[in-house]
Parts: structure tokens; C-alpha cells; sequence
């Protein structure tokens, strides 16, 4: 029985757990039910994904109203995938949380932290999990709302502001999706994505549907932090507190880049999407752009934490580049690059978290000589940096490499090339940080500082060797990622 | 449309862009405040003609009330004046609006036209829901049907989203009670405002009830009583002080009431998931269908009613208590 | 044509002055109100979607049988519920920002905080 | 009958607009706070009066016509009050009311 509703238990366990983390009103109790809850909703991902993976498609009717009239819940491998990552950084986070946030979060907030969290996290899944266009909406606010908080919650100034620009952003982002959605509407009368890609075929030619695709497409790359649209984002993922920096910093974007999928493939169609819109010579310029500014800006970065959000944007500049080449291997990547990425961020965040609870500060001259003081912190470090730039036998050489085939295969060689040089660039921001820390003194005035927790280290390093473990025993996540590709693609290959 | 609704809408339609150029370009922030109450007003009264009064009684309760109220709290700590600001281009705004406006005309053109009975609109989905929802819901409002059944999830959602940023406000602002500043005075009787409230309040009470408990047969429902009784107490802060209302109503109570809220509408959910109903499906919870979903969409309305009316006081008081001098 | 779309284009007319006021002012609360005003103008967009003519507000009535949409009613429910969410997080967020900052002109704002970034590169 | 019904509500209609608009007048042309507020208030309740009543008269007895009844009380009661309220805090914060404004002074003010 529980099976059946495993894909509404998905979402409503974490959304009713957050009312009750706010009515527990011991810390630390919040805090253990907060990760008891981040587990299960790790299993109950790990179940979902068991179901579909082989291409069955899981329904769930809310209130029992069958679709378009009421809303739908619908799991296919690419629901279950994003599930799977999103969940998964979430139920390492969450342990995390708690020797984290007690030097960087006033203890009277702890329990408004896990609550944020906690809706940060139903938000997330619900976005990732629903067949409802209308619902995304609802639930991308849930989830940008608490990310704001939690946002705000960091020790500096520069967190209030930075959060007001996410939240400005953020806002005209699902503004543009409502009116995006709201156009579709107008056309075909319906919001279930299902059903709504079963009319949009008879619609070709439409101007509405033209503009309400422009709106969805711009509103989804403010939220996945698009360039010239990613903005708020290195100051959100600089200033927020170390533990949302990770948690943030390797799902939001994740989902967002998921929901702009599902819409360009479900919903529209690749047909519509790739052939009529040609949106993949929108992406591909901008994804340049954003992988060499990004890296660019990265490497003149003195805030350790700002160098990895302007690496993110990078990033996100590789996931829209294997969009936009349009062939299975280069989506594939993609999706990959969803996984690798939250587990190399995730990890490097959660490093850095631990630096900055002994060291209080993670500017890149504050770290000098911690490569002795601190040799589990900085050697996970050290593996989660290896993997960013690509190394053989860490998940981010996967990821590149299907990516290279996959532009390879196009025949588009200037972007193999441009793979390459970025990941030089990679090298080069990487490097100055373990140069720092590894082949320079620790200044003399400086306090002794001694090795991270292990309750830090031990989420840390779980993501880190998660990192080894995927990068050379990939077939778990390429399976996923190659069938979700197969599927998005369906039977009409361009 | 007849053509005294086309009237109407036109009218109203250009007194809403008077509005808004007025806001653009004035520079006094009181007047901007109001103006987007006047906004929000005249929006409502689009609304009513254009036959969602639904919506229009949420937007005149939200927007031009409780959106202003909390924008003028603002401005009572942020100060009243913009300050000139230095020559910036605003070529860059224009033509990012030129253009979003002109994709968005582009993308009228197609539109199916405006009251078109025969538009998609009308003949996919919403045929069910107007010709079944009597029967197969059993309350005569369409709008509480879909809102509280068909798309009950959605407006679950919406409770969180509620929720969320009552999170948000207590993590940013907090509740500080004024009884324990050294330098709180009680502020001076205000006679004639006080024995209007006492007066007013109770029926602004009953007037909420009526409308959460009458949103089945007419507009309304939980959220707009939420705001309602929320109002009520907005008024008791205003005319009397801060801490009385916070004597009447403490915020501890609130915020455990406003998780309560949250928790009934989910617990509703669940209670149908155990009785062998998907989530959320009103149908098992009593041997009739019709009466279960009666249940159903009674219990979720109140709990929308408890966390909105909660939150909204909880916010307004984060915002007053904020401030240095008393409301 | 125009009678068939001209409430969309005063609609989409308040939308850009909503939004040309979110992107192009300096004072943070001008920005919500400009915020609000975008909204609500898609809040109308949608509105407008549902109106059938001759129609009735969607409440059954004995001798009425064509009502107005009222599936768009539902969606501008929820979606002004997570309007004014975001406005109160948002205010809550520009008074915090005036208590540390001590302005809310978002220039001046960004002025600090580059004073503050160099501080922290030196 | 109908014939006096329909004349005496469009009578009321036609006066509770006047009366509307001369406060309407009112708000623009005085130049100063206080007697901007004293036309705004003064004209508002008996025009909210006059075009409820020639709507009671248009819809004969029933249920919407205890509604708006219920509608007149209300504003009786409150607008006044919401007057009183915005007029004291004004003068509370400083504003003094000039009380006797030659015409002269007036339309010089009104030059400047």
C-alpha cells in the first residue's frame, strides 16, 4: 500500500515535517527528526528510482481526481533522477547541519534554519516530481521563499542584500513562468503536462505559443542562474551560511535545469523546441559565454566560496552546452553533470564548511598552511578540486567526456577545445587555493587550529568518496542518465 | 460582454494606468504606498466584473489592505523620502520592457479572443467543473470545488507558501515584545478611535466567520476569513497599543497555532491515505462521498483560515515591533 | 481585434510599467511596489482568460446556465497568496537592510558593499 | 408607481454623484490639509448615503437591500472616524491648520 503513494509521501513527508521541526522546540531534536526525515526521503528515492528504472511511468492522482481535471504527481527516470540527487545532498546536509550552524547561525534560529530547510527541500522534490505546470509554480515558490531565508541567515551584511537580489530575481523568474504558463493555458485550456504536450503539436505556428515558450525559457534561466541572468547568484552562494551554500548551491540550479528539460522535451516537444524555436543557438553562445566568463571571474577570486559559485556558474554553462547540442550523448552529459556537479559541490561546500568552523573565514590567504593543520579537511578538498577540473577516476572526468563525445559527434570541434581550456581554467583557480594551503606557511600570529569535527568531516568526505566511487564505477549514474536521455529524446531522434 | 460591463472595464481599466504612470513617476514614497492600495482596489473592482469575485475579495483584502498595511510599517522605519539619485541609464530597463512587452503583444496576437465562449478555455477542463462539481462535490461555489478539491493540493501548497515566509519574517525580524524594553512608554489613550474599534471589532469577527464558514455557498472561504480576522487584530493593535494585542493573542500561541493550521490541513490528507483514498481524496472520509467532501473541505478550510489569520498577525506584529515609535 | 484583445494590451501595459519599476528604480520599496504592480497584471492577464460573455460568476444558481471560467480564479487565488508571501519577505528584508546599511537606495547599497568586498580582498 | 420609485432613486443616484464630485472638487482646489479633508469627509458620507438609497429603490426589498443597509451603518461609522484619525495624527506630527487665509494670501500662495 505504501508503495502505491509513494510518489505523494515523497513530497508531503518533508512538507509536513516542517511544521512539526517548527512545534519541536528543543535544537537538537529538530535537528534529529530533520535528519531522520532527510532520510527517509532519501529511501523513498532510492524506491522510486527501483520502480521506474526501467521505463515504467508512475502515477499518482491527488485527491483522486484523474488528470487534467485534478493534479498529478508523475515519476518517470528523469523525475527519479533529479529525486535521487536532490535527496540524496539532502540527507548528507542535514546531519551536517548541526556543528555547522552552531558558530555561524545564533542558536535562537536554529530551529527556524531546519524548518527552512525542510520546506527547501519538499520544494525542491515536489518541483522536480509534479505533472501540474500550475503546481511547479506553487512549489518553486515553497522552495525559493525558504532559500531566501536561509539565504539571509549568514553572518555578513552582504547576505541581506544578496538574498533581496535572489529573491528580486527569483521572483521576475517565476513571474515569467505564471505568465509563460498562463499563455499555454489560454491556447489549450488545460495545465497537466501531459496533457498539454498532447495539444501543442496542433499548435505549431502559434505566436502565443511562441511567446509563452520566450517566457518559460527566460523565467527558468533566471532560476537556473542562465548567463547573462546569474547574477544574485555568486553573492547568494558566497554569503549564505556554509551548510545552504552546499545544499543550495548542488540542487537548486540542478532542478531548475530539470523543469527547463521537462518543458523543451515534454512539453513542447524536442520537435517544437529544437527544429521550430532552434533554442539550441540561444543556449550554445550563452553557455560559452558563461563557462569562460565565469571561469575567468573565478580565477581572480580572493572568497573561496565566491570562486566556487562563479565555478558554478560555469558549470551551468556545461549542463546548457550538452543541452544545446541536441544528440543523446550530449544531453546525457547533461544529466551526468546534474549528479557529478552536486556531488563535487556539494563536497567542496561542505569542506569549506568545515574550514570555516575552525578557521572562521574562507578567504583563500586565511587558509595558508592548513594543508598540515588540517589534513582530512584539505585533503577532501584536494579530491573534490581534482574532480571540478575533470581528472580520470573522479565524476567530473565522466561528465566532460560525454560531453566531448558528444561535441565530438556533432563535429563541432571549437567546443571540445573550449571543454579543455576550461577545465585549464579550472585547474588554474583550483590551484591557487591548494597552493595556499599546502606549500605556505601558516602565518606566525595566527591561532592554532586543529582538525574539522568528525561530525563535519564525516558528511564531508561521504560526498567526496561518492565522488571516487561514481567517477570510476559509473554505471549506476549513466545508466539513469543515458535512459533518462533516451527517453526525453522518445522515439523521434533529430 | 454587455456593453455597461465593456464601459466599466474600460473605465476602470484607465484609471488603473493613471494609477500606474503615477506610481512610476512620483518620487514620495507614501504617495507610491498608497497609490498601489488604490492599485490593488481598483484592481478588485476589475476582477468583480470580469466575474471572479473570488479573487477580487482576496485581492481588496490583501492587497489594498494587509500588502499596505505592512508596506506602511516599512516606510515608518525606512523614512518617507527617495532621495535623488544620481544620473543612471535607464536606457537598459526600457528596452529589456520594450521588449518583454513586445514578445508578450507578439504573443496576444494569437490569443483566442477575449470572452470567446468557444475558447480552449472553456471547452477542455473547466466544462467538468462547472456542470459537475454540484453533484459530484455538493457545494454550489465552483471556485471553493476546485480550489479546495480538485486542485486541494495546490492550495496545500499555498498554505505552506504562507507558511514559508512567516519562517522567513521571524528569522528576519523576530517578535520583540515590548514589555521588556526599559524605555517603553504606554502610548496616550486615543478615545474616540478605542470605542470605535471595541465597537467595530466583533463584527468584523463575525462578518470572518461568515465568510469562512460560508465560502461553500458564496465568495469566500478560509483564506480571505484568515485575513479578515487578522484585520480585526490589526485594528486592536492600531488603536490601542502593541502590547495589549500581544496580551490578547501572544505570539508563542500564534505560532503554534499557525504550524497547527499547516498540520490539519496535511493531517487531513493523511487521514484519507489511511482510510484507503489517494491523498487528500475527501471521499473516503465518510460513508457518502458527498458528505466526505463535505468534511473534507470544511476541516482544510479551517485549517487554512487558523495558520493565514496566525501569520498574518504575526507578521504585522514583527513588522511593528521593529519600528522605534509605537503604530 | 481590438475588441477581442484590447484588455490584454492594457493588461500587458501594466505589466511593463510594473516591471520597468521593479528593474529601473533605486529605492528598494519602490522596486516591490513595482513588484506588486507586475503581478497583479498577470493576475488580470489570467482573469481575463476566464471571462465568458454573457456569463455569471461561477456559483450555481437556479436559472443560470453559462458561467464564467473558474479554473483561472483558482490558479490568481493561490498565485496572490504567494504574492503578498513574497512582499512581506520581502519588506522584512529591506528593514533589515536599513537597520545595517542605514539606507535603502540600492545604489548606495552597492557602493557599501564594494567598499566592503575590497576590504576583505586587501 | 414604478414611474416614482425609478424617478426618486435616479434622484438619489444624480445627488449622491454631486455630492461625490463636489468633494472630489473639493480635494483639488482647497489648498491646504485640513479643509481638503474636511470637503473629502463631509461629502462622503451623505453621497454614500444618496446612491445607496437610490440603489435600495432600484432593487425593491430583499436580501442585497439589508446588505446595503448594512453597508450605509458601516461607513457611517467608520468613515468619520478614519477622518478624525488621519486628521489628528497630522496635526499630532506638526501640521498647524492656517485657519484664517485672506484671499489675497491665498491666491498668492496658489501663484508661487
Amino acid at each position: 500500500m505504501i508503495n502505491e503513494h509513494l510518489p505523494a509521501l515523497q513530497v508531503v513527508v518533508p512538507l509536513l515535517a516542517a511544521p512539526i521541526c517548527f512545534l519541536i522546540l528543543n535544537n537538537r531534536l529538530s535537528w534529529l527528526f530533520a535528519s531522520l526525515v532527510s532520510w527517509l526521503c532519501f529511501a523513498m528515492a532510492i524506491l522510486l528510482v527501483m520502480e521506474v528504472k526501467d521505463g515504467a511511468v508512475l502515477h499518482y492522482e491527488f485527491g483522486g481526481w484523474a488528470p487534467p481535471w485534478g493534479i498529478e504527481y508523475s515519476v518517470d527516470v528523469l523525475n527519479a533522477y533529479v529525486l535521487l540527487i536532490v535527496s540524496g545532498i539532502a540527507a548528507v546536509v542535514f546531519p551536517y547541519s548541526w556543528t555547522s550552524i552552531q558558530k555561524e547561525i545564533p542558536e535562537s534560529h536554529h530551529r527556524i534554519y531546519f524548518t527552512a530547510m525542510m520546506l527547501c527541500l519538499a520544494g525542491l522534490l515536489g518541483m522536480t516530481i509534479t505533472g501540474d505546470a500550475f503546481n511547479l509554480f506553487v512549489l518553486l515558490e515553497i522552495s525559493s521563499l525558504s532559500s531566501y531565508t536561509l539565504i539571509s541567515l549568514g553572518r555578513d551584511r552582504r547576505a541581506l542584500t544578496a538574498s533581496f537580489q535572489y529573491l528580486i530575481m527569483g521572483t521576475i523568474g517565476a513571474t515569467f513562468i505564471l505568465i509563460g504558463v498562463g499563455l499555454l493555458y489560454a491556447l489549450t485550456g488545460t495545465l497537466n503536462m501531459a496533457d498539454l504536450a498532447s495539444k501543442i503539436p496542433a499548435l505549431e505556428g502559434s505566436r502565443t505559443l511562441q511567446a509563452a515558450f520566450a517566457f518559460l525559457v527566460v523565467g527558468f534561466g533566471l532560476k537556473l542562474a542562465m548567463f547573462p541572468l546569474h547574477l544574485w547568484l555568486p553573492n547568494a552562494y558566497a554569503f549564505a551560511p556554509s551548510a545552504v551554500s552546499a545544499f543550495i548551491g548542488s540542487t537548486a540550479t540542478k532542478v531548475a535545469i530539470y523543469a527547463l528539460l521537462r518543458f523543451l522535451y515534454t512539453v513542447f516537444g524536442a520537435d517544437f523546441s529544437f527544429n521550430f524555436m532552434q533554442v539550441q543557438w540561444l543556449l550554445m553562445p550563452l553557455a560559452v559565454a558563461s563557462i569562460l566568463f565565469a571561469s575567468m571571474v573565478a580565477m581572480f577570486q580572493d572568497g573561496i566560496k565566491r570562486l566556487l559559485a562563479y565555478s558554478s556558474v560555469a558549470q551551468i554553462g556545461y549542463m546548457l552546452l550538452g543541452i544545446s547540442l541536441v544528440n543523446i550523448t550530449g544531453l546525457t552529459g547533461t544529466l551526468l553533470h546534474l549528479f557529478n556537479h552536486a556531488l563535487m559541490k556539494g563536497g567542496l561546500f561542505l569542506t569549506l564548511g568545515a574550514i570555516a568552523y575552525r578557521v572562521g573565514d574562507t578567504r583563500v590567504k586565511s587558509i595558508a598552511g592548513l594543508g598540515q593543520a588540517m589534513p582530512f579537511t584539505m585533503g577532501a578538498f584536494v579530491v573534490g578540486a581534482l574532480s571540478l577540473i575533470g581528472v580520470p577516476l573522479t565524476v567530473g572526468f565522466i561528465s566532460k567526456w560525454y560531453l566531448i563525445l558528444a561535441t565530438l559527434e556533432k563535429g563541432y570541434w571549437p567546443l571540445t577545445v573550449l571543454i579543455i581550456i576550461s577545465s585549464l581554467m579550472a585547474v588554474v583557480y583550483t590551484w591557487r587555493i591548494i597552493e595556499t594551503a599546502y606549500f605556505q606557511e601558516r602565518p606566525a600570529n595566527a591561532p592554532e587550529v586543529k582538525e574539522a569535527p568528525l561530525s563535519l568531516l564525516i558528511p564531508a568526505w561521504t560526498l567526496i568518496a561518492a565522488n571516487l566511487y561514481f567517477g570510476i564505477n559509473s554505471r549506476l549514474s549513466t545508466d539513469l542518465a543515458t535512459g533518462a536521455a533516451k527517453m526525453l529524446f522518445g522515439g523521434s531522434l533529430l | 460582454m454587455s456593453a455597461i460591463n465593456l464601459l466599466i472595464d474600460i473605465v476602470l481599466l484607465t484609471m488603473l494606468v493613471f494609477t500606474t504612470i503615477a506610481i512610476v513617476r512620483s518620487r514620495s514614497l507614501f504617495a507610491i504606498v498608497m497609490l498601489s492600495g488604490i492599485y490593488s482596489l481598483l484592481s478588485a473592482n476589475i476582477f468583480v466584473v470580469l466575474d471572479a469575485v473570488d479573487v477580487a475579495f482576496t485581492e481588496a483584502a490583501v492587497g489594498a489592505g494587509i500588502s499596505t498595511v505592512l508596506m506602511l510599517a516599512t516606510i515608518g522605519i525606512t523614512g518617507y523620502e527617495q532621495k535623488k539619485r544620481r544620473s543612471i541609464s535607464r536606457i537598459t530597463p526600457l528596452i529589456v520592457v520594450f521588449i518583454t512587452g513586445a514578445v508578450l503583444v507578439y504573443g496576444t496576437l494569437d490569443m483566442p479572443a477575449f470572452t470567446n465562449p468557444s475558447n480552449p478555455v472553456h471547452e477542455h477542463v473547466a466544462p467538468r467543473f462547472i456542470e459537475q462539481s454540484p453533484t459530484e462535490v455538493g457545494i454550489p461555489n465552483m471556485v471553493t470545488s476546485v480550489l479546495a478539491s480538485y486542485r486541494g493540493y495546490d492550495t496545500m501548497g499555498e498554505v505552506i507558501v504562507v507558511f514559508a515566509a512567516l519562517i522567513g519574517v521571524l528569522s528576519l525580524l523576530g517578535i520583540r515584545e515590548k514589555k521588556t524594553d526599559p524605555v517603553y512608554t504606554e502610548p496616550p489613550p486615543r478615545p474616540i478611535l478605542q470605542v470605535m474599534a471595541k465597537f467595530m471589532i466583533p463584527f468584523i469577527i463575525l462578518f470572518a466567520l461568515y465568510v469562512q464558514f460560508h465560502g461553500d455557498f458564496g465568495p469566500g472561504g478560509g483564506f480571505q476569513a484568515g485575513v479578515i480576522f487578522s484585520v480585526a487584530i490589526i485594528l486592536y493593535t492600531l488603536t490601542f497599543s502593541q502590547q495589549d494585542a500581544m496580551d490578547l493573542v501572544p505570539p508563542w500561541v500564534l505560532k503554534r497555532l499557525a504550524a497547527l493550521g499547516v498540520l490539519i490541513y496535511g493531517g487531513t490528507g493523511v487521514v484519507s491515505l489511511l482510510k484507503g483514498g489517494n491523498f487528500l481524496d475527501y471521499n473516503v472520509l465518510a460513508h457518502d462521498p458527498i458528505h466526505g467532501q463535505h468534511y473534507g473541505i470544511l476541516i482544510i478550510e479551517f485549517g487554512v483560515g487558523l495558520t493565514v489569520a496566525c501569520v498574518m498577525i504575526l507578521i504585522f506584529f514583527a513588522f511593528i515591533s521593529r519600528g522605534d515609535k509605537n503604530p | 481585434m481590438i475588441l477581442d484583445l484590447y484588455n490584454y494590451w492594457v493588461v500587458i501595459f501594466l505589466m511593463m510599467s510594473g516591471f520597468y519599476t521593479l528593474i529601473a528604480s533605486n529605492h528598494l520599496i519602490k522596486k516591490i511596489v513595482g513588484l506588486n504592480i507586475f503581478q497583479s497584471s498577470v493576475f488580470m492577464l489570467y482573469i481575463s482568460m476566464g471571462k465568458v460573455a454573457g456569463g455569471t460568476a461561477p456559483i450555481a444558481a437556479e436559472g443560470i446556465d453559462t458561467y464564467s471560467n473558474p479554473l483561472p480564479h483558482v490558479l490568481i487565488l493561490t498565485a496572490i497568496v504567494v504574492g503578498i508571501a513574497t512582499t512581506s519577505l520581502a519588506l522584512a528584508l529591506v528593514i533589515r537592510i536599513k537597520e545595517s546599511y542605514d539606507t535603502v537606495q540600492e545604489n548606495e547599497i552597492l557602493e557599501l558593499d564594494r567598499i566592503s568586498d575590497e576590504e576583505t580582498q586587501a | 408607481m414604478n414611474f416614482i420609485i425609478d424617478a426618486l432613486s435616479w434622484a438619489c443616484l444624480m445627488l449622491g454623484c454631486f455630492l461625490g464630485i463636489s468633494g472630489a472638487i473639493g480635494i483639488f482646489r482647497f489648498d491646504e490639509f485640513y479643509s481638503r479633508a474636511h470637503a473629502a469627509s463631509v461629502t462622503d458620507t451623505l453621497c454614500v448615503l444618496f446612491i445607496i438609497s437610490g440603489l435600495v429603490l432600484q432593487s425593491g426589498f430583499n436580501l442585497v437591500t439589508v446588505k446595503m443597509i448594512f453597508i450605509v451603518v458601516l461607513l457611517w461609522l467608520t468613515s468619520p472616524v478614519a477622518s478624525h484619525a488621519l486628521i489628528r495624527s497630522a496635526y499630532q506630527t506638526g501640521l498647524k491648520p492656517k485657519l484664517a487665509i485672506t484671499r489675497k494670501e491665498s491666491s498668492k500662495r496658489t501663484q508661487s
